[in-house]
């Protein structure tokens, strides 16, 4: 299969759903040609489309994410960018108390088709106010869908169907996986909300990752099983809904388990994978649950100081090890 | 202008030429409606028997009616907290606000919602909002909305004077005149936000001239007078059609009551409050229809009749309405999947 | 001891610590009198102070949680409230991103004595956009502190020590806490964040509640005394910092634990507290770890659906019976 | 404005009254102190010395440095994420920053915060700003300290074009006069947002006639004359100082450079570029300097070669200072607490 990147991927999800359906757009601060949006994702969709349909807006993130409700609730399906997750800060009240919540007050009448693309994790020294993980907030509001993915593969595929869902959907990319590549289909195709992927199977320990932390998930099982230890890498792709199923499925095969994320620990989301796991797979597990997540700091600036903030292969790997040899 | 405005003793004046006596007598009876109404429900909550907030917009009746008559189906409106006006204006049915407010299946939201989040997209009514400054982004949406499907349909925002000290107050504006939606502005100045007088909201502020800055045409006009906003308000819906961008109007008008229900209100100056009252845009439009042989004492008794009939029928409606199951709670949240995330 | 309520309890920690620092004053909406702010907390202290001090704001959160940001920086110590928790949102940037994270990105420079009084929680049919609870949120934010007092003697002490911290806090209260009674001592005293409160001491299952549930785990434990089943309830207090030891202690004694608070369950403040016991104590526990929170639903309007999603002593009761005696 | 400004050649004109020699020197060094810190740190980025995002101020010195020279200590600043330029004018020592640049310990930050985050607590300096218009209710926050601790200190809130369109840029601005804070707003107006133009970003808008709805004086400014700037801010400053409340500056200026250093910029167009090139502060300064007698030829040489000096210097402090420690990363979160939340 052809291999494309990440940044790509999302490309041809968003230019295949314009081309299928006239009713989806795009807003967001610079989204057209040249710029083409902060990590490109956008570039070259102004120029077939045109700047009707990829509508670049002022500096309002809460005119336009609220402009997208509006859109939404009327025959439009807008897919609206919001440059880094630290400036969704501005538009909380139309993302959490209007585009998540019109449907329900008003008893099932509103369907809000609005995709929220943002994209978050640390990793370019962009400190404190660009760099944060902030998708618990979002899991956290009923009324929301959240997908995070991690591949290629996965982007495009979640983001067609998040375009095409009746619900709305705050998108999650991470700036380091835009360069990332992967193999995707040339054939249309879409992937369902709400399904866990096993992206490797092992039998000592199950790894719980999301976007990023999967790769690194990755990593660390490769440099485990050379130690003899055999790792299960879980990618729920999306945070809701959860797909805990697989989750306790593979808890309960290997009955360890390790939860990363980029984002802080304390009431990450991670917290309520190990709280949901905790219920349901009590009887099953040998070890405490372990969370392998970013220390509770703002992300720190300098190259080293943010390093040691995030999370990579050895911090994993390192934490299952213990976990599987009976030190934690 | 308080101070005069209250005290002055209204004329007459001439007939509209626009407006059809049909279509004036609908005026009239939209407005007693909606007083009525409120009356009502201010009656059934004080005996309890309805639960949460009720923000009424006694006094303000003019300008949703006003704005509502200049209107077609098709046309969008949002409101807010203080919205029961609005949305009868636009055409809500007082059975299934009532229900609503009684919090039963037959209401507008399924008694998910109650008095703040009334809405009937049916009609384009696409919500009040508990949120102040809420609705004027997302009418900002429904304008674009309108303006990409190629509609000549319009928007109509209506908010509080207090709402325009809010930031999305501000971004709303910028962007209408950025892409000149077809969107209306109806700012409500009922010269309160909450216990906050407007001279509190905005320093000496002339709302119309800080629209003009966004390069709309803007006008303040006399919110007691349903002529005078039809007039204002057909102007701007007939330039929105048009293609020619946003319009802002103030209407400067009076809450007649307190902040909701239960609120003393003693922040309230007891003189401006009467002599509000005196412009009472109701019994105001009554005599004028009078006057220019539109309405009949008998027209308006029967009118009176039909529209207490109609919240009679109402509460009725409402009180013999089954309630949700308690459970009910739990659905509506997604379209494709109910609240634990099982696919529907 | 004498009585008084949450409110009264509240507003003389504002009228001491006004008395006793002349750099702390409030600013927020509709604050003065005659109304003196939606639940009457700061009634009587325009009078007192003056309306520069008792600063009441037009509708503008963003701004005016700023301007007590830049304040708190320069000198002052001002307690702002936001109306409903639900309008945090228009001012998450200013809590989030400034507030919080001031100190930390000039490298310790700031101090940010701010404290950012709020009520949530449901119980007055107010719906959707009136009545969330959204303590995680601001939980899960780096730099922040945040409170939640149950009682009058804990709100009183809880804020007078938030008015003198000198890093941001957000202070939660309730809307059916105001009127509740308790003893409050004449002399003053403040109380520490980070310790938590054993409400009530018990054997068999431990309670942790927050806010208002900390009232309902008390009527539940009374219940289940009746039935021989001994409750201990502790309450937290302060989320951050959190009093994890004092939980572990509880959970390591009864070896059983249910946490529960008024947020939706998921990504709400509980399950962080059951992910740090799931690590800490994973060894000492008989059961799984249970969440009595509310379902994942924005609040209803109607009174028995908002009933229906509230936590009260029955459902409290309910899961800890269930668990002491084994069928869960 | 832009094509026939660019187009101008700029005259000298008369030395200014309100300006000795000496503070008309320092305007000159500060301005070059500005320029070539930039550009030293824009070679050290490309030579993947330093990291994160560097926004340049290239072309805008005049604003800050104009501002800056009519405040005094105990006067507070806000920027933005360009803002070397604004905390340099208002004090900050080069060294500091390109070891806050280099994530050094001895940083302004100790490498915590970086370009985008450069604060001086103790000159008044509260902090650049990652957010676009994080700032602003933040200064309107400090001004209000200035007057409720009774001085007489003022607080310039420096912030982009861009800015204008976020909803704090209003509330800020409604509530400075509101509360007759000793604010000046200065909108450095560079003409872009990012890749968008400032006619993109509010529709045929006159800031200045905006911020006059808000009931304070305000005004439009050559950006690129630092002597215009200065009197312009200085007038304000008086204001505020003797109690009249806030004002607003819009300084018309340019950004010669691309947002952010790797930013190619094929968004704008090369003759506007060097139209506004031409209109270069500093050398325009120079030659005014000359001009009046207030600098030789030797003397502007000898400014150069100690900036290039401060500038070496400051490389080489930032160089052989000690990195912190990784661990320091989880340090300074609160002043009471560690992260994890015990007592310190
Ligand atoms: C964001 C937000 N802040 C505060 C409130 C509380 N609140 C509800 S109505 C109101 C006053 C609104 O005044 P205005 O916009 O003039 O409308 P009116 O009540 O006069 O109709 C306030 C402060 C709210 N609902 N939302
Ligand atoms: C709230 C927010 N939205 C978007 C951004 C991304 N961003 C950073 S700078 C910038 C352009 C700012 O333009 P302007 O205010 O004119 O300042 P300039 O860059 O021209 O100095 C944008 C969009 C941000 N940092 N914060
Ligand atoms: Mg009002
Ligand atoms: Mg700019």
């Amino acid at each position: 299969m052809r291999e494309i990147t990440y940044r790509e991927a999302l490309r041809e999800a968003l230019r295949e759903e314009m081309e299928r359906d006239e009713t989806v757009f795009l807003m967001g601060e610079d989204i057209a040609d040249p710029f083409g949006s902060a990590y490109k994702v956008t570039l070259g969709l102004s120029p077939q489309f045109g700047t009707e349909r990829v509508r670049q807006t002022p500096i309002s993130e809460q005119g336009f994410v609220g402009a997208g409700v509006g859109a939404a609730v009327t025959g439009m399906r807008p897919v609206v960018e919001i440059m880094y997750i630290d400036f969704a800060t501005m538009a909380m009240d139309q993302i959490a108390n209007q585009a998540a919540k019109l449907r329900y007050m008003s008893g099932g009448q509103a369907k809000v088709p609005l995709v929220i693309r943002t994209q978050g994790g640390p990793g370019r020294s962009s400190a404190a106010q660009h760099a944060q993980s902030l998708e618990a907030w979002f899991a956290h509001i009923p009324g929301l869908l959240v997908a995070m993915p991690s591949t290629p593969y996965d982007a495009k595929g979640l983001l067609k169907t998040a375009i095409r869902l009746d619900d709305p959907v705050v998108f999650i990319e991470q700036k380091l996986l835009y360069n990332t590549e992967g193999p995707v289909p040339e054939e249309e195709y879409t992937l369902p909300f709400g399904e866990a992927d096993v992206k490797r199977e092992g039998s000592d320990c199950t790894v719980v990752a999301t976007s990023m932390t999967v790769l690194k998930a990755l990593k660390a099982a490769d440099i485990l099983e050379r130690e003899g230890i055999s790792v299960e890498v879980v990618d729920p792709r999306t945070l809701f809904p959860l797909d805990i199923e697989t989750i306790t499925a593979s808890v309960c095969k290997t009955s360890r388990v390790v939860v990363t994320h980029e984002a802080v620990e304390r009431c990450g989301f991670g917290a309520e994978i190990v709280a949901q796991i905790a219920q349901t797979a009590f009887g099953y597990i040998d070890a405490p649950i372990q969370r392998v997540c970013a220390p509770s700091v703002p992300p720190p600036f300098a190259q080293h100081m943010e390093a040691f903030t995030m999370i990579d292969e050895h911090k994993i790997a390192d934490r299952v090890r213990r976990l599987v040899t009976g030190e934690l | 202008m308080t101070q005069t405005a209250a005290e002055r003793e209204e004329p007459v004046g001439s007939p509209p030429q626009d407006l059809s006596g049909e279509q004036l007598r609908w005026m009239y009876r939209r407005m007693l409606l909606i007083r009525e109404f409120e009356n009502t429900a201010q009656i059934r909550f004080e005996a309890g028997e309805i639960a949460g907030f009720l923000h009424l917009s006694q006094g303000q009746e003019a300008v949703p009616v006003g704005t509502c008559a200049a209107l077609r189906e098709g046309d969008t409106i949002t409101s807010t907290h203080r919205g029961h006006g609005d949305v009868i204006a636009k055409g809500c049915d007082v059975k299934r606000m009532f229900a609503e407010l009684y919090g039963r299946t037959t209401g507008y939201c399924k008694g998910k919602g109650g008095s703040m989040h009334i809405a009937d997209f049916s009609q384009g009514i696409i919500g009040a909002n508990g949120i102040v400054s809420g609705g004027l982004p997302i009418a900002l949406g429904a304008a674009l909305s309108c303006q990409m499907r190629n509609t000549d349909h319009v928007t109509v925002c209506f908010f509080g004077d207090g709402a325009t000290a809010e930031g999305g107050f501000h971004e709303a504006l910028n962007l209408s005149t950025l892409w000149q939606v077809p969107l209306i502005f109806v700012c409500q100045n009922n010269l309160y936000g909450l216990s906050q007088p407007w001279e509190e909201t905005a320093f000496q502020c002339d709302l119309p001239e800080r629209a003009r800055t966004y390069h709309m045409p803007a006008e303040c006009v006399d919110g007691m007078d349903v002529i005078t906003v039809y007039g204002a308000v057909a102007r701007a819906v007939n330039r929105a059609r048009r293609g020619e961008g946003p319009s802002f109007i103030e209407a400067k008008t009076y809450r007649f009551l307190g902040h909701y229900v239960g609120d003393p209100a003693t922040y309230m100056d007891q003189e401006e409050r009467e002599g509000w009252r005196k412009r009472d845009p109701i019994p105001r439009l009554g005599r004028q229809l009078r006057e220019w042989g539109y309405l009949t004492d008998e027209e308006a008794a029967q009118i009176r009749a039909e529209v207490e009939e109609e919240l009679q029928a109402g509460i009725e409606f409402a009180k013999s309405s089954p309630k949700p199951p308690a459970a009910d709670a739990l659905s509506d949240v997604y379209v494709h999947f109910d609240h634990h995330g099982e696919p529907r």
